[in-house]
């Protein structure tokens, strides 16, 4: 697979020194690391929101720094968990004294590091809390398991978190309301064609060409089951239909719905599942508050898409509108 | 035996070895049922450990230990690398103010590795991780109370090839589901490799 | 090539029902057209900002509605200039009485379609007027032919246009500041992977595993050469310098820049070309005042890159930095 | 010849065939220097300026040919669909208040037509577009001062062969520079098919 790139093993750097040179103003490398943080952190009196994981995201994670949302992000290399090394320089740097929250996404890599790092910073007497973001139903829900992944409703948890944060909440709320939000959100995604890791070259499945995988993570794991194409309409049906029939809704309640691109899938087709993800909804009963489509947490350049629904209540509303600066999350 | 600071050294440069000749038989078998980076991983730790380690002078065993267990954190990544790191982190921390480790205090240190390693991965036997390697050398080790090269290299290679018979419930190759069984644990594999090492540094010793 | 779509005559309809249910509080659609506007259009006492085009190029142009940018986008087919009626009511749809102005980008389907609809509205006794956006370098400038594309730029045009519209800017003052956007901005991109048409359902062009075609146009039009991938630094170098031979700035000279998505090519990409344009730029002496990195011209799911320079001054400095509300362009 | 509101629709049906019959032909003609949708294009337009002609009833000829601009300027899209749209509605307005259409007023008609084409399409003859048809076919007529089928389908076919000859300097064939050349123009060979039309209806006449 062709990429626009120079040395495959550097593409995280390079891809750093690019969104810094991009946002002077806004962002700051922490030295010798792979952090990228707000230009203003550690921002005094405020909680630290820290997330991060595996390159290849994009704009996750680092596209959500800025007021409202995240402070730090912390990456690795491509589809893989950055160290405990890492972790832990991003949480140093966003700690104000007043405690360092860090967003995980469900990954055994992910989860390990970053509990070791908080770990760490906590022996060095920093404030540290998370939660672990699972919010893909394709993935089977059991404590004996590593469970469900984390896939684009952390964007919502990152979010929600952020806004709190920004609106003087302490670590124990901060980590309250995160831990509400992962409750109240699920996601499913779909792939049509495959992703290559840079420093693979190749692409990591494959995909007929009249084939797509329901289910599928956003590094390429396996999905629940490999389909002749469908329509977007069908599309929309099957994820939406898993995903409510394990939110049990009730009727009236009110959600925010994100339509998030995988890579390759143009916007259009991201408007016309919209379409029919809200026609689905409205039938049903549900109340749409809120909806957001594009590319939010991608998978370098597969294409397919996934939905993630949340469920919202008067306190998520309000922190879901709350201002953001982040300029992959523009909130005014 | 009395475990020394040079013996350790030479069981970190043994892992090494063995884990940069086997690099891409590692990654192989991470790929059906993972990433496929689990011998880049090992092989961009390891190699890293034995330039640390040959880099300064280490008083105790422990700070080997720990100085290896701050690498692989830092330089394996992915799942392993905290797992692995904190068996060290363990060892080390058994190890600190012993002025001897003998036989009984080695395998505590694996005991106490093993626990570690657990705890961190919240994984128990059978879920075909390390720990199914880690934990029948653990307790042969315990049970026999005798520290000899051939019973760990035997119970290690069983034990990374009953892996193959097993489905995984943590890790990537977890959402392979049954199609996971077939296929060895690559992170069993690096363990035996690991436990295979310290069988020749005790060969040697004789 | 597979498509998330339903049927594919139906695409840009069932996009446009999309983006409405996506925004019901910000966006309309006339009835009967092809014609998206500001939810509160015609604002009155303001200059309407028009501009569209063949769809196919999200999130341009409706992703650009927003207070202080777009009052209306007029969308086409995909690939295909709008008719003059649907113009016409896109024209209509946002008049105040204070004047629209037209924003369109240099293909002769456009022009013509825009120009007898400015047209029609004149004899309707609506004042119009309008700028044709031509900034892609590695087409020839020449009054002789058809001239150069639109390409990205055209974003710049819209921001700019738009701002000025918002402060309270006359229709004159409106196509001046828009004129002078037209002659400081230039575009250049190059791809290494295709697009298809839905209603094609094959991929326009071909390139070979280790081709890349330099400026090739947001439809696939043929660009300047065909030559082997080269590396991110080569390719950022050749965009830049092909568009500095032809801008002849002065030491010293602000500029923003905008790095470009095609449609595939993730943000990591676009990254590691934006860090490689910014130090041939600091090289050279030119001051950057601000960068865009991301996807703003599309051409459906094509792999490749534009760079975008313009040239700025106080005035379109502050117009740049004027803030919009627009989804895909947000300024605060 | 008295050009009556009858035979402006029998020329429109008859355009309306021939492009359907030659949809095919025309989007191929303009894949290789174009987009390829120049028979999509008129396909639907025209289609549509049939029915439409016919739902209604027509006083003047002028009626029908702005029915028919009109048409096609919001159906055929692209670059074709207001240049055929202007041609059509200059003709309406070069037909108004006349209650005869005779020879010279039709030609004048068509000579406003043409000149509504180059001035819209800013496009001169020899740019390899319909002005190349258009332009020739109106000279020999205004020069014969003769309006007569033979003349105008013979007129009109070396026209449009001829367009393969040369480079395109507008349109999107321009983009294709030298590597024009060699391939007729797609909207000079519509331009063939409306003129054929034209002269079945004189024929018919006869
Ligand atoms: N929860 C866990 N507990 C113990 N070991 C685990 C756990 N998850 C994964 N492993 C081990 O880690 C190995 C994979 O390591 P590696 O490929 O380096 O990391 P990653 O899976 O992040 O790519 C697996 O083969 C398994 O032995
Ligand atoms: N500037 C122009 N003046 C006159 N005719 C033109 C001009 N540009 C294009 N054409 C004609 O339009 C034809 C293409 O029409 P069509 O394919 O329907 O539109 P598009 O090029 O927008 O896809 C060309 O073959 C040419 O004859
Ligand atoms: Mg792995
Ligand atoms: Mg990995
Ligand atoms: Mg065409
Ligand atoms: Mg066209």
């Amino acid at each position: 697979m062709k990429k626009i790139i120079n040395d495959p093993n550097e593409v995280v750097q390079e891809m750093i020194a690019g969104m810094i040179s991009a946002s002077p103003n806004q962002l700051k490398q922490v030295e010798g690391t792979t952090v990228i943080t707000r230009k203003d952190a550690p921002v005094e009196n405020k909680v630290g929101i820290v997330s991060g994981g595996g390159s290849g995201h994009e704009p996750a994670h680092a596209g959500y720094i800025g007021k409202g949302m995240l402070d730090a992000a912390v990456l690795g290399e491509v589809f893989t968990s950055p160290s405990v090394d890492q972790v832990y320089e991003g949480i140093k740097a966003v700690d104000s004294g007043k405690g360092v929250f860090l967003v995980i996404k469900n990954y055994t890599g992910d989860v390990l590091n970053f509990e070791m790092a908080a770990e760490l910073a906590e022996a060095e007497g920093m404030k540290v809390a998370q939660v672990i973001v699972n919010d893909d139903v394709a993935v089977e829900d059991s404590s004996f398991t590593t469970g469900r992944r984390g896939i684009a409703g952390t964007v919502f948890v990152h979010k929600i978190a952020g806004a709190k944060a920004e609106l003087g909440g302490t670590l124990e709320e901060v980590k309250e309301i995160a831990e509400k939000t992962v409750a109240n959100v699920r996601s499913m995604g779909m792939a049509i064609s495959p992703c290559a890791i840079p420093a693979a070259g190749e692409a990591s499945f494959t995909l007929a060409e009249n084939e797509m995988e329901i289910g599928i993570g956003i590094h390429g794991e396996p999905g629940i089951e490999r389909q002749k194409i469908a329509t977007a309409a069908e599309i929309a049906d099957e994820l939406t239909g898993k995903i409510l029939d394990d939110m049990k809704l009730n009727k009236a309640d009110e959600l925010a719905v994100m339509i998030n691109g995988l890579g390759s899938t143009p916007n259009m087709e991201l408007f016309i599942i919209n379409e029919k993800v809200q026609k689905t909804l409205k039938e049903k009963g549900f109340h749409v508050y809120r909806t957001f489509v594009g590319e939010y947490m991608t998978a370098l350049e597969m294409g397919g898409c996934s939905v993630t629904l949340l469920k919202l209540d008067k306190e998520l509303k309000e922190l879901l509108d709350h201002a953001s600066d982040a300029p992959n999350f523009f909130v005014r | 035996m009395s475990f020394t600071v040079e013996k350790a050294i030479k069981w970190l440069e043994k892992i090494n070895e063995k884990i940069q000749e086997n690099k891409q038989y590692l990654t192989k078998l991470d790929q059906p049922i993972g990433d496929g980076d689990h011998g880049i991983n090992m092989a961009r730790g390891f190699q890293e450990v034995v330039t640390i380690v040959n880099e300064k002078e280490y008083d105790t065993v422990s700070d080997v230990m720990k100085a290896t267990a701050m690498t692989v954190m830092s330089k394996v990544g992915g799942a392993s690398g905290p797992l692995y790191g904190t068996a060290f982190l363990k060892m080390s921390l058994a190890f600190k103010e012993k002025e001897v480790i003998d036989d009984a205090t080695f395998i505590h240190g694996l005991e106490e590795a093993l626990n570690g390693i657990k705890q961190r991965g919240r994984a128990i036997h059978g879920e075909k991780t390390l720990v199914d390697v880690w934990e029948p050398v653990v307790n042969k080790l315990k049970q026999e109370n005798n520290f000899q090269a051939d019973l760990i290299l035997n119970t290690a290679k069983a034990a990374m090839e009953k892996t193959k018979e097993t489905m995984a419930t943590k890790g990537r190759a977890a959402y392979f589901k049954e199609n996971s069984i077939g296929h060895i644990d690559p992170g069993s594999a690096s363990s035996f490799y690991l436990f295979e090492a310290l069988a020749e540094v005790l060969e040697e010793e004789k």
